[in-house]
């Protein structure tokens, strides 16, 4: 019996001091947490920020982004686009392959935008009445054109977004519902990085394609492994074993401080994603400007930017990385608890008791700290408050009636092409109305007019002229409260460079920018 | 004969209560505020599509017409789409169920294994040392919530002693995938892969602990008081009388029947089982089922919820049907009255 | 059996309050699950006085004052918003017992009625009533509960419905195998013979047989119920913030270990605390009154 | 130094619980010659089980305590005879019939597995050698001995298939297995109906006559006594306060405790069970 237990705790202990083997057989292996799981790698059907990191390694599009939001080619090497601006050609390179190392053509392109029009989701929102099935046509092999169904500004901007299926490899999988259940587990792109694995819930990893035909700067990554990580422990201790490579922004200080002490480094970039509290000007009280004006007031910008959420200042709805259209006249937002309790007096609520619901998502510790400081100064200018807590798919389900919209909603956007006309439709426009982005419920035709000139028009100081109006007519009517632009924080491993925020979805991890620079 | 009749009311009884179960679940299902397609179709879909999917779950014909699509697409083995992941339920738990499996039927090994003999111990050395050690750890283990004792261990062993790997089931770069049974302790030995299985078994260490402290709490808490009871009983004595020797009446007359009520209560426990089975998988990042319908559940991925539940029903029942067959084994009391 | 128990020579017969005291007394783990309830019981109804910072209970932040350890100050530390956290905890001890009280006051009384139905009448009532528990024991409650609890909507009122939905069948059971054996018996028979009320019997006569199992069983039970509803809230199924909960606590202190253990620790072991008394008070119940193995 | 089989003399046992010292016997002599049927009569707690026991040797060490007194057994010294002679004689020399046949035989094992294990070491101690198949035979010798009408069947039996007068029956068996020459029955068939019981009896009876043996019978139950047993102990808190053939004592009792029981005699019968639950209440 003792002799047994010796045995036993001999082998224990062996378990227990044996190190992890490290991955000899790849050399530059990129580990990276994320708090969300990969809901698909479909390109037609990818639409958060999670499923576009996956896609951006594992396909290329037309053209691609740069971080100053620049289009720059990468399948296609040059584009025209039409006086009317309505046809868009572009002329694919000689070069360009798949990762199976066939030629990357134009039916491939027709055949990957009618398939993301059929499946209607994910991307194809962005293209919804500007491209029609039969919009992209093959000129020749190498030439494609789009014909567009009405004019649309930023038509440029969201291209990018659209990725390049191999059709040849794509087809014989096809089935009955377009190769979905296929394109579920399965790449076929032209991307810098083809799938290895992939857990939908756990993991997705990838490996370097090394004929990729834009080529990779020296000392390229070879693998990168994704790794679904929910709770912030879990990432210190991967960072303690030294399993990690780099986390995600959204970490909370204490990890980036955590880290740090461990020897990664902590890289701050300024970033288009902006943090609002979007206000329902439908419901009571917020219907009232200058309720929506004291809720402004009432809010602890600093404490938020520098406590809570690293942030630069937010002063207009759009974030000042767009730097030639963002209206610099417009003054940085105050906390004042005095004038707030003035505009209160100034509403038709004025001596009654208000009540306010704020909303946050579920599990995201900053929205609750937020929350909590914003209940706890609103409650000092005399307002009620109920907190509403949700998870992601019942806020998304809220949003849809504008009576089931709380007052007051902590919501991220970011842009999801590099256009201010990403800021201003998917927000304030009535037609996007009903879902989580446009959580306001502004419903202002002049809003809604001055969106869409800037959409129609093709010149460019119109169009900032169009922006900055629209930004000091937002901020007049106190549409949301605008606390921050988010400033993303990564803890890396102190070899990794390369890291650069682009103002499109999650482009900024396509891994083929980045370089291991150790020794 | 007798044992076939036994098996055989058992599985019917079973069959009866995943009818039940069903009947539950769809209660819950229709019964939420709400329209049940547009939920599960997620805030994305046109009144086109929800009206689609309205038809086919054919929400506008009498409960009972619905309720017999349920079962009929249940017995299919059709649990809907999940939001959350986009794909047929059934997928989804076909691909996380191995890994909970896993956990799950090692955590029960590891919680008999070392319940009963602990329990055996403390009988065996009654209010001396052995016996109050025992007591301790199965009361605090038992009060202990289980996310707090995960929580502590991944922290301990992880964080601080950095000794054991707090989350998955294999290192991130480790190639292997299981795709004979699913779990990675019979699929590298299968494959002849020592290195795979070390490493899943690291991995194991950590979860399984913070699972199955409880139920080896319960066991040896019942393995001890049945043995207890089992040695004062009159036949026991009358062995004794009859000059059978004491490891004869201890290992074989004393030994069975005492494993009656400890078997019983692991068919009783494995309900908390599952249950916890949710929070250790969240905690330590098991690509289970578990931690795939906790995500449905917070998200409010209605068919993917239904379908975990269901799920976990049916390994339940199964697992008490295992269960019922192995005390009925050892008791033939059990058997021959049908019922435990 | 007889043969031990006879021999002891018997003690001289006390009156059956004296000796139940007796026995109490005598009992470590009744003594101290009694003393650990009380004083949770006690803190919970005052912790207003009690607790220095009674307003962190509600949306009170204080950034300069966050992530502290324990301190005289602080007893437990504060926590991510610099709320005192030994405030926090007894106010969510408050919430634990109450969701233990309401989903006991709603399982055992239900529970307890329909156990004596099935117990007493047989029959169809049986059938009806015993096959419905065996199909809710042969569901994995808590796995049910937080299906519920996730469909509607995610509050302390939601758990409290669905615990409570599940838990009467094991009151049922248990009060429905006493009620058996009880009805044979002799006083029972002599009973219906002299023509009492069925009411009588079923509450006279054989409740009071039943009561110190049901002591046991519910005092082993609110600790059970403890722990459910805050692994619910661990897994943010429970209540809203910024109303302490202590599941709730521990989740979003985890966010902050090991640095800030006292966050997620010392809420943890309040519920331990808690639950341990609830336990050891039903194990000494047990013991004491000798009944057989309750779970 | 008597003929006696067994004799008892002058034994005295103490009860030790929670560090208080109880004299359970003081002082009691037995003599059971060969071939007798004794009877053992006392109440509840007047120390009959114990002196049963202790001829067994079944006391529980430490708890109770030998602590003055002598017994043979067919000359032999019982309490200074080595361990290993004194668990020799258990089940083969002195056999023991158990009270109550629902309690006594293990539920999880068939008969005769039990019984076979019982002779199996019963062989072992008396170095006797038996191949499994021969164990059986006599294991369903010995059932149909004690009028089983399937031996067969009661052998692959477990206890549950069997109703409570033939589990009886099973018990004497056990008892019989190995030939044992005094044959201890503790309150034999109280647990039964009346009828059973009477059987159960009569069976006993037939049994010790047809094979020679001495009978100790422990009851409570004059009833029993006077149908089975030539000579009667009655004891009362451990001491016997009367001994006398069957019939002298029935027609002279001496002591008041004697005729109190015997009073008492068509009540006991069948009837207790009603008294306990009085008195439980």
């Amino acid at each position: 019996m003792i002799a047994r237990k010796l045995l036993a705790s001999v082998a224990l202990s062996t378990m227990l001091t044996a190190t992890i083997p490290l991955s000899a057989w790849a050399q530059n292996v990129v580990t990276m947490t994320t708090g969300q799981i990969f809901r698909s790698i479909d390109p037609a059907k990818v639409t958060d920020y999670t499923d576009y990191m996956g896609v951006v390694n594992l396909y290329d599009g037309l053209t691609s982004v740069e971080p100053d939001g620049s289009i720059v080619p990468a399948l296609a090497e040059s584009w025209e686009v039409s006086p009317d601006a309505r046809e868009v050609t572009y002329k694919l390179r000689d070069d360009a392959t798949f990762s199976d190392g066939s030629p990357v053509e134009a039916g491939d392109v027709v055949y990957s935008v009618e398939r993301l029009l059929r499946i209607n989701q994910g991307p194809a929102s962005m293209l919804a009445g500007v491209l029609t099935p039969g919009s992209v046509t093959a000129v020749d092999n190498k030439t494609v054109k789009f014909t567009l169904a009405k004019n649309f500004a930023p038509f440029l901007a969201v291209v990018p977004a659209i990725f390049i299926l191999n059709e040849e490899a794509v087809k014989p999988h096809e089935g009955d519902d377009d190769a979905q259940s296929w394109l579920a587990t399965n790449a076929a792109g032209a991307g810098p990085f083809t799938l290895k694995a992939y857990d939908r819930g756990t993991r997705l990893t990838v490996v370097r394609n090394e004929d990729y035909y834009k080529g990779f700067p020296e000392n390229p990554i070879d693998e990168v492994r994704w790794i679904v990580v929910n709770d912030e422990a879990s990432v210190r201790a991967m960072g303690a074993s030294g399993e990690l490579t780099m986390t995600g922004p959204f970490q909370s200080p204490d990890t980036y401080d955590a880290l740090e002490g461990m020897g990664y480094k902590i890289e701050n970039h300024p970033t288009s994603s902006t943090l609002y509290l979007k206000l329902n000007n439908q419901v009571t009280p917020t219907d009232d400007v200058h309720i929506r004006r004291a809720i402004a007031l009432a809010t602890d910008y600093e404490t938020i930017r520098e406590v809570i959420f690293p942030g630069n200042r937010l002063t207009t709805p759009l974030p000042d990385t767009f730097k030639q259209f963002h209206a610099d006249d417009v003054p940085e937002p105050k906390y004042d608890l005095e004038a707030a309790r003035a505009e209160v007096a100034k509403s038709k609520y004025a001596g009654q008791p208000i009540s306010i619901t704020l909303g946050f998502l579920t599990g995201i510790k900053y929205q609750e700290e937020i929350s909590l400081l914003m209940q706890a100064n609103l409650e000092q200018i005399g307002f009620t408050v109920t907190q509403a807590v949700n998870p992601w798919n019942r806020v998304t389900e809220l949003a849809t009636k504008v009576e089931t919209t709380p007052a007051v909603n902590q919501i991220f956007f970011s842009a999801t092409y590099p256009s201010p006309d990403s800021m201003f439709h998917t927000q304030y426009h009535s037609s996007a109305a009903g879902t989580w982005a446009s959580m306001e419920w502004i419903n202002d035709p002049e809003v809604d007019k001055l969106i869409e000139e800037a959409r129609g028009t093709g010149e460019l100081d119109k169009q900032i002229d169009i922006y900055k109006e629209l930004q000091h007519k937002l901020v007049d009517m106190q549409s949301d409260v605008f606390l921050l632009t988010q400033v993303s924080k990564h803890a890396l491993n102190k070899c990794l460079e390369g890291l650069s925020i682009i103002p499109m979805r999650s482009f900024g991890y396509d891994f083929s920018r980045y370089s291991w620079n150790c020794d | 004969m007798e044992f076939a009749s036994f098996l055989l009311k058992r599985a019917l009884w079973s069959l009866l209560v995943l009818f039940g179960l069903s009947i539950i679940i769809f209660a819950i299902a229709r019964g939420i505020p709400g329209d049940p397609a547009r939920i599960s179709l997620g805030p994305a879909a046109t009144p086109e599509q929800v009206q689609l999917l309205r038809d086919r779950l054919g929400l506008d014909r009498p409960l009972i017409e619905q309720f017999g699509l349920f079962v009929g697409g249940l017995m299919q083995g059709d649990l809907g789409r999940s939001l959350l992941t986009e794909r047929s339920v059934t997928a989804d738990i076909r691909d996380t169920f191995a890994a909970t499996f896993e956990l799950v039927l090692v955590t029960i090994t590891v919680a008999l294994v070392c319940g009963a003999p602990m329990g055996v111990a403390a009988a065996t050395w009654r209010n001396r040392w052995p016996d109050h050690v025992v007591q301790f750890v199965s009361i605090f283990s038992a009060v202990t919530p289980t996310f707090l004792k995960a929580l502590l261990l991944q922290i301990l062993a992880g964080y601080v002693l950095h000794i054991l790997p707090t989350t998955g089931r294999l290192p991130a770069g480790m190639d292997f995938s299981a795709d004979l049974t699913g779990m990675l302790l019979i699929d590298s030995v299968l494959r002849g892969r020592p290195d795979v299985f070390f490493e899943a078994i690291r991995h194991l260490l950590l979860p399984v602990i913070a699972l199955s402290l409880a139920s080896m709490g319960q066991i040896a808490r019942i393995t001890r008081a049945s043995m207890i009871d089992v040695a004062g009983q009159d036949y026991i004595e009358a062995n004794r009388a009859f000059g059978v020797p004491e490891h004869v009446r201890v290992f074989k007359y004393a030994l069975r029947p005492s494993f009656v009520p400890p078997l019983t209560i692991l068919g009783l426990q494995f309900s908390a089982l599952i249950g916890n089975a949710f929070v250790v998988e969240l905690i330590f990042a098991w690509p289970g089922m578990a931690a795939y319908g906790v995500r449905a559940i917070l998200q409010k991925d209605l068919n993917a919820v239904m379908g975990v539940v269901m799920v976990s029903g049916v390994f339940f029942v199964i697992v008490n049907l295992v269960i019922d067959i192995l005390v009925g084994y050892v008791d033939p009391r059990v058997r021959i009255r049908g019922r435990r | 059996m007889a043969h031990l128990s006879e021999l002891a020579a018997e003690p001289q017969r006390l009156s059956n309050a004296y000796q139940n005291w007796y026995r109490f007394s005598r009992n470590p783990s009744a003594v101290i699950g009694t003393a650990i309830v009380i004083i949770c019981i006690l803190t919970a109804i005052f912790a207003p006085l009690i607790t220095p910072y009674p307003e962190h209970v509600g949306a009170v932040v204080n950034f300069r004052e966050r992530h502290l350890p324990p301190s005289a100050d602080y007893w437990f530390g504060t926590d991510n918003v610099g709320r005192d956290i030994f405030t926090r905890v007894v106010f969510g001890m408050r919430i634990s017992l109450l969701l233990a009280l309401v989903v006991l006051a709603t399982a055992v009384p239900v529970g307890t009625v329909l156990g004596l139905l099935a117990g007493y009448y047989g029959g169809w009532v049986e059938i009806v009533i015993m096959r419905f528990t065996d199909i809710a024991l042969a569901i994995p409650g808590l796995v049910m509960v937080m299906a519920v609890a996730a469909v509607l909507s995610p509050d302390l009122l939601t758990s409290m419905i669905a615990i409570a939905a599940l838990w009467w069948t094991w009151h049922a059971r248990l009060i429905y195998s006493i009620t058996r054996q009880t009805r044979v018996q002799d006083y029972i028979e002599a009973a219906e013979t002299l023509g009492a009320s069925k009411f009588h019997i079923l509450f006279r006569e054989i409740l009071p047989n039943c009561v110190s199992a049901l002591a046991v069983k519910t005092s082993l039970d609110a600790g059970f119920v403890i722990l459910i509803g805050s692994t619910l809230s661990f897994l943010g199924l429970g209540i809203q913030p910024p109303t302490p909960d202590l599941g709730t606590m521990v989740a979003s202190g985890a966010a902050f270990l090991p640095s800030y253990w006292w966050e997620s620790v010392l809420p943890g072991c309040a519920i331990l605390f808690v639950s341990l008394g609830f336990n050891l008070l039903g194990d000494g119940l047990r013991d004491m009154f000798d009944v057989e193995d309750v779970r | 130094m008597s003929s006696a089989l067994l004799s008892v003399r002058d034994l005295h046992v103490d009860f030790t619980t929670y560090n208080q010292t109880h004299k359970v016997l003081k002082g009691i002599n037995l003599d059971i010659p060969p071939h007798s049927q004794i009877a053992l009569v006392g109440e509840s707690g007047s120390g009959k089980t114990v002196t049963m026991k202790a001829i067994m040797g079944l006391l529980r060490q430490p708890l109770a305590r030998i602590t003055a007194g002598e017994m043979y057994y067919d000359g032999r010294d019982l309490l200074t005879m080595p361990d290993k002679e004194r668990v020799a004689l258990r089940g083969t020399a002195m056999s023991m019939i158990f009270q109550d046949p629902m309690t006594s035989l293990n539920p999880v094992f068939t008969i005769g597995d039990q019984m076979r294990t019982i002779l199996k070491y019963a062989d072992r101690r008396l170095g006797r050698t038996r191949s499994a198949r021969e164990r059986k035979v006599r294991v369903l010798e010995v059932l149909g001995q004690v009028r089983m009408r399937d031996p067969e069947r009661v052998f692959q039996s477990y206890p549950i298939m069997l109703s409570g007068g033939m589990r009886q029956r099973v018990l004497i068996a056990m008892a019989l297995l190995s030939e044992p020459k005094l044959l201890i029955a503790d309150e034999p068939g109280t647990a039964l109906d009346v009828t059973t019981q009477a059987q159960i009896l009569k069976l006993m009876k037939d049994l010790v006559e047809e094979r020679g043996l001495a009978l100790l019978m422990i009851t409570h139950n004059l009833g029993v006594v006077r149908e089975t047993c030539s000579y009667v102990y009655v004891m009362n808190k451990g001491v016997v306060v009367e001994h006398g053939s069957t019939a002298d004592l029935f027609a002279a009792p001496q002591e008041d405790y004697t005729k109190a029981l015997i009073a008492a005699v068509p009540r006991l019968t069948g009837e207790t069970r009603f008294g306990t639950v009085e008195a439980m209440r």
